[in-house]
């Protein structure tokens, strides 16, 4: 799994979520790269305002990245998928 | 007739003596013969200032109220007369209840409504003979006569009618603390005062 | 277990003729034609129906500790009594207080109604229905202004319980009665649930209770009999001045919110 | 009639589903299996599999969302897994799974979701999102046959007095602040007692001890009730028993005799199940039925079950109840509840499988009955 954080230092852009986080997860295939999006995807987040996240898949690589207005909104986010992703693999490992 | 009989319906094994003594004169004396105990134990009775007694409902309100409370176990004076005296007013306190509602201290003359509660035959349980006969009737009648000075009018049948004429609605007004409630209507009046007897320490 | 519990009263009080003729959770509701206290030929002052009683009893309820039953029966009785002479004192029609024995949760009361021609009881849900079975589309006699003044009259009524701080607590069209076949003078009955609040929610509650009643047991006339109760409830509002018409938009406010929410006691009626 | 069968696959003559159910601090996963037709005395459900993980927090604690959330997570594959082990059902054969959608904490019931619908596309099986209290309720009729009580649902989460009209569970009466469960819970919690196996177990257990009845507030406002202030009232008695005070009310008022600790639990427990039996019994008056079904955690407690019994006996009538297999959070009657909603034809699609702390009982149309 790889991860870039990028912070934008512009002050000129309106945006507000200056703050970005991508995780690109590698999984055995492309079934379960897209399994793993469909099971991860649904839930709303709390403030939507302040952080959005896009999942997409590139094969069997699922791309996840998280727009906050703070390094603290993406951390908390970040940390849920990363335990709901838990769960997801532990599916696979046991059932696939 | 110089007296009457009432009946509960509810509470068929007790028979009440009633009547009504008007100009009464030596109420002091009968007052402070019962308070000091100077009284022989055999002149029980129920003395009720006929002023705050509108009618014959409101005393069979506070008989059943006295009655129930008997049966309940709920009773707070000592003798059925001193509770029904109290169970007339609207006072907690059984030795106010006695000065508003009881024999009073003050005037040349007054009313008294005089009650006692006998039990039918079998069914006394007073323990104090107060059983109810024909005879009992006319003795305790007679025991009265001479105990109350009236200049010899004796007792009166107790009736709405006679109540009419020895009711103080003033008295009643302020007895019952009834102020802004208080009614000339004596229908509405009476129900005023059949609630306040029920509903007392509740 | 109902045979039981009316014998067991029946032994307590046993020169007294009793006919059931309601239970509830809570309490039976029995007839009799012996007053408590009065007897035969002498008639207490100021009651509708001479010679006919209500007797409301809350029986003991073995599932609760013994203590606790007492304590409770006790208390629910008194207060209701005292509600009945409250509303005596406040002039508001409602059965009149006879007797009480709290201990035992018996209170006696006034009864009021009459026979309606169709000889049932004349509970406001018997006489609509009555009326709604004789109205066609020329002649809606359900639609007529004596059912209007009726209704006006039901909602004064209310309006002035709440105006007093207190609510119902269980408005259904078969917890008002007329008293006088002339008059069609309406009555609240039945104030077992009732109590003292000055919660906006509380009254909105005891309003859209009675509307929902009215849908589902009068639902092609609700509609109007719903307006004209309001209107007599707005009416004894704004009678009251100031202070009335600021609760009186209090309570609105709050049963459109209430009727919003809708989402409980959706059976009631 | 409702048509129990239009969904059926073709020369199947029966059904299976697991449920998974997490809103509270129990994981449970069940198998269940329903033959073809509609269930009645001859066709019962059959239970497969009813496997379950409490999470305990440490005594004087309530149970948090984050770390129930972690104990789910740390469990729900592995219980998957000995469900289907105990029911001996492959896979493939099942019909569907489905999942507690609400109501509850969100963060637990969350962590079993991803868990169902990660599942769900593996195995291709249709998701179906049930409702907690729809769940209770109907395992509860299934497991005593009631047909149609009036249903008392107590757990830590909810009090609610429910009856079934027109294609829904209505509620009749519920609490205005906590639920039952939560205010025993608390006071466990109050006089350091352990969560293990369950706070109000332990509560009754001491309630048996328990002999002089304390009074405390009795709320009850029609069907509804309130237990907040009791709790509190409760509390402070517990505190001034701690702390030594010597008041008179911490005393019998006969016998003179030293409240215990015992008595409050005791005399917490009558007076809420008392108030709990008067609303049943006013609902039970309300819609003129005689049966009574207990639902829920606290519906395992004997002593409300006996008052139940008695209240009902009184009106002619009978009391169902559980025993801690059904009436304790499980994943049975999640399978049981979300496979009685796809014969009739509901499913969830992915992005309609979100959690929602706040559903209500009588949000669900019950296509199934036709009663």
């Amino acid at each position: 799994m790889s991860t870039v954080v990028s912070t934008a230092t512009s002050s000129a852009t309106p945006t507000p979520l200056t703050h970005t986080l991508e995780f690109k997860i590698p999984f055995e295939n492309e079934k379960q790269s897209i399994i793993a999006k469909n099971s991860l995807s649904p839930d709303p987040l709390l403030k939507p305002d302040e952080l959005k996240v896009s999942f997409s898949n590139d094969g069997n690589v699922l791309k996840i990245t998280f727009r906050g207005t703070s390094d603290r909104m993406i951390r908390v986010a970040a940390n849920n998928i990363m335990d709901n992703l838990k769960t997801v693999l532990e599916c696979f490992e046991v059932f696939d | 007739m110089t007296y009457s009989t009432l009946t509960l319906p509810q509470f068929p094994h007790y028979r009440i003596f009633a009547s009504l003594y008007k100009n009464v004169k030596n109420h002091r004396q009968i007052r402070d013969g019962i308070r000091s105990g100077s009284i022989s134990a055999d002149f029980d009775f129920a003395f009720l200032n006929a002023a705050n007694v509108l009618s014959l409902e409101q005393i069979y309100s506070a008989l059943f109220r006295c009655f129930v409370d008997k049966a309940n176990g709920k009773m707070k004076a000592n003798t059925i007369h001193t509770e029904l005296i109290s169970d007339m007013s609207t006072v907690k306190n059984i030795m106010e209840a006695l000065t508003k509602f009881g024999i009073p201290s003050k005037g040349d003359t007054v009313d008294l409504v005089v009650l006692k509660v006998l039990y039918s035959g079998d069914e006394d349980d007073s323990g104090d003979g107060n059983s109810f006969s024909p005879d009992a009737l006319k003795k305790i009648s007679g025991q009265l006569d001479s105990a109350i000075e009236n200049d010899g009018a004796g007792g009166c049948c107790l009736t709405d009618t006679e109540l009419e004429s020895t009711a103080d609605l003033h008295k009643i007004r302020k007895n019952y603390k009834l102020s802004d409630l208080f009614s000339e209507d004596r229908d509405r009046l009476n129900r005023l005062l059949i609630g306040t007897i029920q509903l007392k320490g509740l | 277990m109902r045979d039981q519990i009316v014998d067991d009263l029946q032994l307590r009080i046993p020169t007294v003729p009793l006919r059931l003729i309601s239970q509830g959770a809570e309490a039976l509701i029995f007839m009799t034609n012996q007053h408590p206290y009065l007897p035969a030929g002498v008639n207490p002052c100021d009651v509708d129906n001479p010679g006919k009683y209500i007797i409301k009893y809350r029986p003991p309820k073995p599932y609760r500790h013994p203590k606790l039953d007492k304590r409770i029966t006790a208390t629910r009785t008194s207060s209701e009594a005292k509600l009945l002479h409250k509303l005596y004192q406040l002039g508001v029609k409602a059965p009149k207080l006879i007797a009480i024995d709290a201990p035992n949760g018996l209170i006696w009361m006034e009864f009021l109604g009459y026979q309606l021609p169709d000889m049932r009881y004349s509970s406001l849900k018997n006489w609509l229905w009555l009326l709604e079975r004789e109205s066609d589309r020329d002649h809606p006699v359900a639609l007529a202004d004596n059912v209007k003044d009726c209704c006006n009259g039901i909602g004064r009524s209310i309006g002035v319980l709440h105006l007093h701080g207190i609510v119902h607590g269980d408005l259904t069209t078969s917890n008002i009665v007329l008293t006088d076949e002339a008059t069609l003078k309406p009555s609240l009955i039945d104030f077992g649930l009732s109590s003292y609040s000055g919660l906006p929610e509380d009254r909105a509650v005891d309003l859209y209770v009675l509307e929902r009643a009215l849908k589902s047991t009068h639902p092609v006339y609700a509609e109007k009999y719903w307006e004209w109760i309001l209107d007599g409830y707005h009416d004894v509002h704004e009678e009251d001045g100031k202070r009335g018409r600021k609760k009186y938009s209090e309570t609105i406010s709050r049963f459109k919110e209430v009727r919003m929410r809708g989402r409980k006691r959706t059976m009631i009626g | 009639m409702v048509d129990m069968d239009a969904f059926a696959k073709p020369g199947k003559p029966y059904y299976l589903a697991l449920g998974m159910e997490g809103s509270a601090n129990k994981l449970g996963v069940g198998v269940i299996k329903h033959h073809l037709g509609p269930l009645d005395e001859n066709n019962r459900a059959e239970i497969l599999a009813n496997v379950r993980s409490t999470y305990n927090a440490p005594p004087g604690q309530g149970f948090l969302p984050r770390d129930t959330a972690r104990h789910h997570r740390n469990w729900v594959v592995r219980l998957v897994e000995k469900a289907l082990k105990d029911s001996g059902v492959k896979v493939s054969d099942l019909d569907c799974l489905c999942f507690t959608q609400g109501p509850g904490m969100g963060a637990p019931l969350q962590s079993v979701v991803v868990a169902a619908r990660t599942l769900s596309q593996l195995w291709e099986l249709p998701l179906v999102g049930v409702n907690h209290c729809i769940g209770h309720i109907e395992m509860g009729r299934e497991i005593t046959g009631a047909r149609n009580p009036v249903v008392l649902y107590v757990s830590g989460g909810n009090t609610q007095v429910i009856a079934y009209s027109r294609q829904r569970y209505r509620i009749f009466g519920e609490t205005l602040d906590i639920a039952i469960g939560n205010c025993l819970d608390r006071f466990a919690r109050t006089l350091h007692i352990p969560n293990d196996p369950s706070p109000g177990y332990n509560i009754e257990q001491l309630a048996r001890k328990g002999k002089h009845l304390v009074e405390l507030p009795y709320t009850v406002k029609g069907m509804d009730l309130s237990m907040s202030g009791i709790l509190e009232y409760v509390d402070g008695l517990a505190h001034d028993l701690f702390s030594g005070k010597k008041s008179k009310y911490l005393y019998d008022e006969e016998d003179g005799e030293r409240i215990t600790v015992e008595d409050l639990c005791f005399s917490l427990q009558e007076n809420l199940f008392s108030m709990l039996v008067e609303i049943t019994e006013r609902a039970m008056a309300h819609v003129d039925s005689n049966q009574v079904l207990i639902v829920g955690g606290v519906g395992c407690n004997e002593r409300l079950q006996e008052m139940m019994g008695i209240m009902a006996g009184d009106r002619n009538g009978s009391i169902y109840a559980t025993d801690e297999r059904f009436c304790i959070d499980n994943g049975i009657m999640i399978a049981h509840a979300g496979l009685l909603a796809y014969r009739v034809g509901y499913g969830n699609e992915l992005e309609d499988t979100v959690c929602r702390q706040k559903f209500r009982t009588d949000e669900v149309y019950v296509k199934w009955r036709d009663d």
